[in-house]
């Protein structure tokens, strides 16, 4: 048992181990790159199956593994791994979502020239991922996530050349580091506040009462406790890295990075991590919770802020047409999701839903994939249609994966997961708004994932590319039947009726609830499912699109309010005016200064140094200089008396040497004597 | 006996150094060295240094003088390669001068140093035990040998090999 | 005036020693140098026996192993000694040690 | 010669119960003198006249190989051909070029012949038939066969002829090369033995594995390799086909020897079979277990008829080797040299040094550790035999143009 936390660095070690081997092999060695990032891989995920079995034996305990990493003065800096249920599910989701990514991508990238540096790529991506969720420090998985921003920032560039796509990986880093920025300040203040930054540590680690005690008992500026302010710092990190609303702009134009990459980013990896860093600090971002007298609870803000962008998520994909944009909005959506459960206080749901989105949403990206790939790169739903005759396996799956994200109830994962988080928002006691701002999202969501499915899938092609389209390869179809089958069995371990997955856990028992428990809430759900199904079946399915350039129904309905939304409500847009000009004008304040007012200094210090010099220089003429070269020339004759004695001929030295060893030789004779 | 023994190998060998160094011929010198580098081998084997003295023969006659034998052919213009330029007689009296004043210093200090009378003591040093040594409390010494041989061959084949620049060697 | 066989080697040693100097000294062809000083170091060696077998502190080994890595060395300085000969020769077409004076001050 | 113990047999201790009767009168040191001349004569003896019929031997096989008779008429079955042959050669004239540097002229056959007849006082001929017992006989036998090199500069030099010279330095170049793995050959055995000395060496041999088996080192897989490497540098070093270039009498004319004639020439041709001889029996004594019989039922046997059987037998494998290869040339020669026989006799040192460090390994791991060591001398031999025979294409000659 021990043993399996004491090894558990191996999970991302591996596929580190990979990203190494992909780095150095040569350019052609494509099979050797991505065997070893597939075996590595998939090494993980028996390793995460085995952690699991682990954790699952004793699912209450926090099994930490600590070690110094270094010293400075008297304190050690300590890193360690943490083994526990969430752990582990979150190990076994990631690596083996991304096993399976990994496999499509051997047919999806099979063309590509730097074929090798992707997957080398990839395995840095899934190491710095398993890395945030196995390590039991702040730093570790700072450092970690820090990896995933810099393996992200080249998966997404990874086609560099296209303008947009270094101009999206750009976008993503530098979005994200604003949010990490907080990240870190919340980091050091912990630091500073707890002594330390391991999460567990028996009963000294940042998780535990005694600390969290402290904490929240300081006050800081503002009347708020210590860990609400921390907690709100951390969340700044996961706000960026989960898309979350004021920083979500990155999350659709990481869509430019290939098709595989942009499933590892919304399904298993990067935005997981901000909701999984939330999960994982739980008790922090709690520990305000029992106190009466807080102006502002940490938790609250996280639940509104999920609330909207659940909301601007599905009003914005609504709008879109290309085929990854929707389901990068879905994706900025359901975060959304997750987030509200955070909020209202049921990380469990926010964590269920994680695990059945990655499935579901990795299963969506996959099929756009495998449209896509079939389609000769073509991603306007306007131009494709009608591929459901070529693409069965690929539109099965897909529709699947669709009534899944959409919530279709008892068969799919992702009601059952969506339900979780609607009851625990109805359960919340501070606002009704967040529950009223998702359930408004159910309807938009259902919309515009049928919307999305009919203009690909249904009516007639509208391309040369769709007429064409033929079904993927098996490597590709093979992991999305995986992945169709698992977005509808994972969601049974966390039925109302069967909560294992949320004994699994926390560790305690729960007892099972009638379905019957929250049935006005249910059957709402339900209703408002089939109402955004039925409006897009409606819209869309019943009247198919004729040519690409038709006009779009709802668009033809609401045409300012289409545009708006189409515009991704003009968030770019504004974040260039405010910020981006803010900080225009505060760079060329900067540089009004440099020029201005310090170059003005430096003139006045460089002229009177000049004069100086002057002074100096006419000092050193008239006088020194006479002195100098005399001494000069006489040291230079001198030199060339003395070099004289160098001959260059070895018969002079040696006879030097005999001459020096006999007069040493009389010297020791004639002192002699001892 | 053995005095008289000694005393002759140490006739032979001076007696062959010296022609060597006098001699114009330069094979016939080399040969002569090699006669008088078997002469001290020799004399290690009556001071009952055996491995040294067979370890002189297999280096110094089996190694070093086929180096300078090729050196030699290597670098030979004509079969006599003599020609007494103007310093060569003044040169040899100023070895001859520092040759006997160095002689001189170490004479003196080999015949008026009162050295202990005793004759050789005990039986040599077995091979086993040479070995032991080299291999135990020697063994820094014996790895830095080791290394120091790998870097001269390594060199001496650089410098050896190394053409002039500019100035091709004429195709044989 | 040679009274024990240490003073023998020593006197050996030395004439040695000097042959190989005045043969060092007086020789222009750079291979003969070369050996005058393979001579003197012979020389060298032979004292380490002498001292190592008739001395007066008896230690079983020393002198041997000092002169089996004296040997060693010596046959690198050989290697090395003669190949800058043949470097010399390709450069001058002779080996005349007293033309080989490039780098004189 | 090493005092005899009474239980052995009476013909095991002949030889020194002849050599006492005529000795054993005198006082000690003339009879320690005495007792070394003995043996020199009796080496002399014995190797001159093994010499004399190996001329013939070779002759004989090297006939009967190309299916001729071979030397048939002096004598009955041609016996008396090498007496013949050797009153031929002394008797005739003794020609010396004019130019030639008389002096090296004649010490070069001397002292090759001198060196390679030394080399014989270290081998121990059988139980109690050890000549010198030197400590460090091994590095002797091989220091004083390093002189034969020098004789071979001198026969070309003092010649006064370009192309004996030329010669002189092509077998100079072919010593050189094989000097080094015959040298590395033996050390292994020299390593598990943990003596230089020959006696020391036939003694480490002397046990028998499960009573019958005897424990030469060539039943080693270090051994074998070791004595594949020497008995072919062995070869080489001895100027025997397929390394005959140095004196190649149908294309060199004998190279280093073109100017010798008459009794110089038949000393060359002694020290030839002598070294040949020689590097035999350090072979059998190194790796074939000296003097010491194969069985233990056939100790009864003596010991020096087991060595000369041993030794026999490898120069009969000579012959028969030079009757079978054809000439290599030089570059096959020396690349052979470098690049296959030293890199494998240096990592035969690594495997011995396994076999060394793993000598108290019992039972199955006895198994591995052969394994092991069959892999270390095989896998080597493999890799290196195809890089050697790789991307060898023939020659092309520029001359003809």
């Amino acid at each position: 048992m021990s043993l399996a936390v004491q090894h558990l660095w191996l999970i991302p070690a591996l596929p580190l181990v990979a990203a190494a081997i992909g780095a150095v092999v040569p350019r052609r060695a494509r099979a050797v790159a991505a065997g070893a990032a597939i075996a590595a891989i998939a090494s993980s995920f028996v390793l995460s199956c085995l952690a699991l079995s682990g954790a699952l034996a004793n699912p209450a305990a926090h099994l930490a593994f600590n070690f110094d990493w270094f010293c400075v003065g008297e304190g050690a800096l300590r890193l360690g791994w943490l083994l526990d249920p969430l752990t582990a599910f979150m190990c076994v989701m990631v690596s083996f979502v991304s096993t399976l990514i990994f496999i499509f991508s051997l047919g999806y990238m099979r063309e590509d020239e730097n074929f090798k540096q992707f997957f080398c790529f990839l395995s840095l991506f899934a190491a710095a991922m398993l890395g945030i969720i196995v390590s039991n420090s702040l730093l570790l998985l700072f450092i970690s996530w820090e990896l995933v921003g810099l393996a992200s920032y080249l998966l997404i560039g990874f086609w560099f050349t296209k303008p947009s796509a270094a101009a999206a990986a750009k976008k993503a880093f530098i979005t994200t580091r604003i949010g990490d920025l907080g990240f870190f300040l919340g980091i050091l203040w912990l630091n500073n506040a707890a002594g330390s930054l391991l999460f567990y540590d028996g009963g000294h680690g940042v998780l535990e009462a005694a600390t969290l005690g402290t904490l929240s008992a300081q006050v800081t500026l503002g009347g708020l406790a210590v860990s609400t302010a921390i907690g709100l710092l951390v969340f700044c990190g996961a706000i960026g890295k989960s898309g979350q609303f004021p920083l979500h702009v990155w999350l659709p134009d990481a869509m430019e990075g290939p098709t595989p990459v942009s499933a590892l980013i919304h399904a298993a990896t990067m935005v997981a991590a901000g909701v999984f860093l939330i999960a994982r600090v739980y008790p922090l971002m709690a520990a305000d919770q029992a106190l009466a007298h807080a102006p502002f609870h940490a938790l609250t803000a996280v639940a509104f802020i999920g609330a909207i962008t659940a909301l601007l998520g599905a009003l914005i994909a609504v709008a879109q047409n290309d085929i990854k944009r929707v389901l990068a909005f879905s994706t900025v959506s359901q975060l959304g999701y997750m987030m509200i459960a955070l909020g209202v206080g049921s990380w469990v749901a926010a964590i269920f839903h994680l695990l059945t989105h990655a499935f579901f949403k990795a299963l969506l990206f996959l099929g756009a994939g495998s449209v896509i790939h079939a389609s000769h790169h073509e991603q306007d739903m306007r131009r494709l249609g009608g591929l459901s005759g070529p693409m069965r396996i690929t539109f099965a799956t897909f529709a699947i994966g669709m009534m899944a994200l959409s919530g279709v109830p008892f068969v799919f994962s992702g009601y059952w997961s969506k339900e979780a988080i609607l009851h625990a928002a109805y359960e919340w006691n501070v606002s009704a708004l967040p529950l009223i701002m998702a359930l408004a999202a159910v309807v938009l969501t259902a919309f515009y994932m049928t919307r999305l499915v009919a203009e690909v899938f249904l009516g007639k092609p509208r391309s040369a590319a769709a007429q064409h389209a033929h079904e993927s390869p098996g490597v590709m179809t093979v992991p999305l039947i995986l992945l169709a089958a698992c977005s509808i069995l994972i969601g049974f371990l966390g039925t109302p009726a069967w909560p294992w997955l949320e004994s699994a856990l926390t560790g305690t028992p729960v007892e099972a609830h009638s379905l019957l428990e929250g049935a006005s809430l249910i059957v709402l759900s339900v209703l408002l499912v089939c109402t955004g199904i039925g409006a897009g079946w409606a819209l869309y399915a019943r009247r198919p699109r004729e040519t690409a350039e038709a006009i779009d129904p709802v668009e033809a309905a609401f045409p300012r309010a289409f545009a708006f939304a189409a515009a991704r409500m003009k968030f770019d847009e504004l974040y260039a005016a405010t910020v981006g000009r803010l900080n225009t004008a505060f760079a060329s304040l900067a540089a009004w200064m440099d020029r201005r007012v310090w170059g003005g200094v430096i003139d006045l210090v460089a002229r009177f140094g000049e004069m100086a010099g002057r002074f100096n220089k006419e000092t050193d003429d008239e006088g020194l200089n006479t002195g100098f070269n005399a001494a000069s020339e006489e040291l230079r004759t001198v030199g060339k008396f003395y070099s004289r004695a160098q001959t260059g001929e070895a018969h002079g030295y040696l006879r030097i040497l005999a001459l020096g060893f006999v007069v040493l030789a009389i010297l020791a004779i004639m002192g002699g004597g001892r | 006996m053995t005095t008289a023994l000694l005393l002759l190998i140490c006739l032979v060998t001076l007696g062959s150094a010296a022609t060597a160094m006098l001699l114009r011929n330069l094979i016939h010198s080399v040969l002569l060295l090699i006669g008088s580098w078997i002469g001290v081998a020799i004399f290690y084997l009556s001071c009952g240094a055996e491995f040294v003295a067979f370890a002189q023969l297999l280096v110094y006659v089996g190694a070093v003088s086929m180096v300078v034998l090729f050196a030699v052919l290597l670098t030979r213009r004509s079969r006599t390669d003599v020609t007494v330029s103007a310093d060569t007689v003044s040169r040899a009296w100023s070895a001859v001068m520092a040759g006997g004043a160095v002689l001189a210093v170490l004479l003196y200090g080999a015949l008026m140093t009162t050295l202990p009378a005793a004759s050789a003591h005990g039986p040599a040093a077995p091979v086993k035990q040479l070995g032991a040594e080299l291999m135990g409390i020697h063994a820094a010494s014996l790895l830095v040998i080791g290394m120091i041989l790998t870097v001269a061959t390594l060199g001496s084949v650089v410098i050896a090999s190394e053409e002039p620049s500019g100035k091709k060697e004429d195709a044989p | 005036m040679i009274s024990s066989p240490l003073q023998l080697c020593l006197v050996f040693s030395s004439l040695l020693f000097c042959i190989g100097l005045a043969g060092a000294l007086s020789r222009s062809n750079s291979i003969l140098v070369l050996l005058g000083i393979e001579l003197m170091l012979n020389a060298a060696n032979l004292n380490f026996i002498a001292f190592w077998r008739f001395g007066p502190a008896p230690s079983p080994a020393t002198g041997v192993i000092f002169v089996t890595f004296s040997v060693a060395v010596a046959a690198a300085e050989a290697a090395v000694g003669l190949a800058l000969v043949i470097a010399v020769y390709r450069r001058q077409r002779n080996i005349r040690l007293q033309e080989a004076v490039r780098l004189k001050g | 010669m090493m005092p005899s113990t009474p239980q052995d047999s009476l013909l095991e201790r002949a030889p020194q119960l002849l050599r006492d009767l005529v000795t054993s009168h005198l006082p000690e040191p003339w009879r320690w003198f005495a007792n070394s001349l003995i043996a020199m004569i009796v080496i002399l003896a014995v190797f001159g006249l093994l010499f004399a019929a190996l001329t013939l031997v070779e002759r004989k096989v090297l006939g009967r190989v190309q299916n001729r008779p071979g030397p048939n008429r002096t004598g009955p079955f041609g016996l008396l051909q090498p007496i013949a042959d050797g009153i031929k050669m002394l008797s005739k004239e003794d020609i010396v070029p004019r130019d030639a540097d008389h002096i090296l002229h004649f010490l070069a056959p001397v002292i090759l012949l001198a060196s390679t007849v030394m080399a014989f006082a270290v081998i121990p001929y059988g139980r109690h038939l050890v000549p010198v017992d030197l400590d460090a006989a091994v590095l002797y036998f091989f220091a004083v066969g390093a002189t034969t090199e020098l004789a071979v500069f001198m026969a070309g030099w003092s010649s006064h002829n370009k192309y004996s010279l030329l010669a002189a330095m092509r077998a100079l170049a072919q010593l050189i090369s094989y000097e080094l793995p015959l040298l590395l050959s033996w050390v292994p055995v020299v390593m598990i033995s943990g003596t230089l000395s020959t006696t020391g060496i036939v003694a480490a041999q002397s046990a028998w594995k499960w009573g019958w088996v005897p424990t030469w080192n060539v039943f080693t897989p270090w051994g074998f390799a070791g004595f594949a490497v020497f008995m072919v540098a062995a070869l080489a070093e001895s100027n025997r086909s397929p390394f005959d270039l140095p004196e190649a009498e149908s294309e060199l004319i004998a190279g280093h020897l073109t100017e010798y004639s008459g009794c110089k020439y038949v000393f060359f041709f002694m020290a030839e079979y002598f070294g040949m001889t020689a590097l035999s029996g350090m072979a059998v004594t190194l790796f074939l277990g000296g003097w010491h019989a194969p069985l233990p039922s056939l100790e009864f046997i003596p010991s020096y008829a087991w060595f000369g059987a041993k030794l026999i037998t490898l120069l009969v494998g000579f012959i028969w080797i030079r009757a079978t290869f054809p000439r290599l040339r030089i570059d096959q020669l020396t690349r052979f040299a470098w690049k296959f026989l030293v890199p494998l006799a240096l990592i035969n040192l690594g495997t011995t040094a396994f076999w060394s460090l793993s000598f108290g390994w019992t039972g199955p791991l006895q198994l591995v550790r052969w394994a092991v060591a069959i892999v270390l001398v095989v896998v080597p031999f493999i890799v290196m035999g195809r890089r050697l025979s790789s991307g060898v294409a023939p020659r092309t000659y520029s001359y003809a143009t």
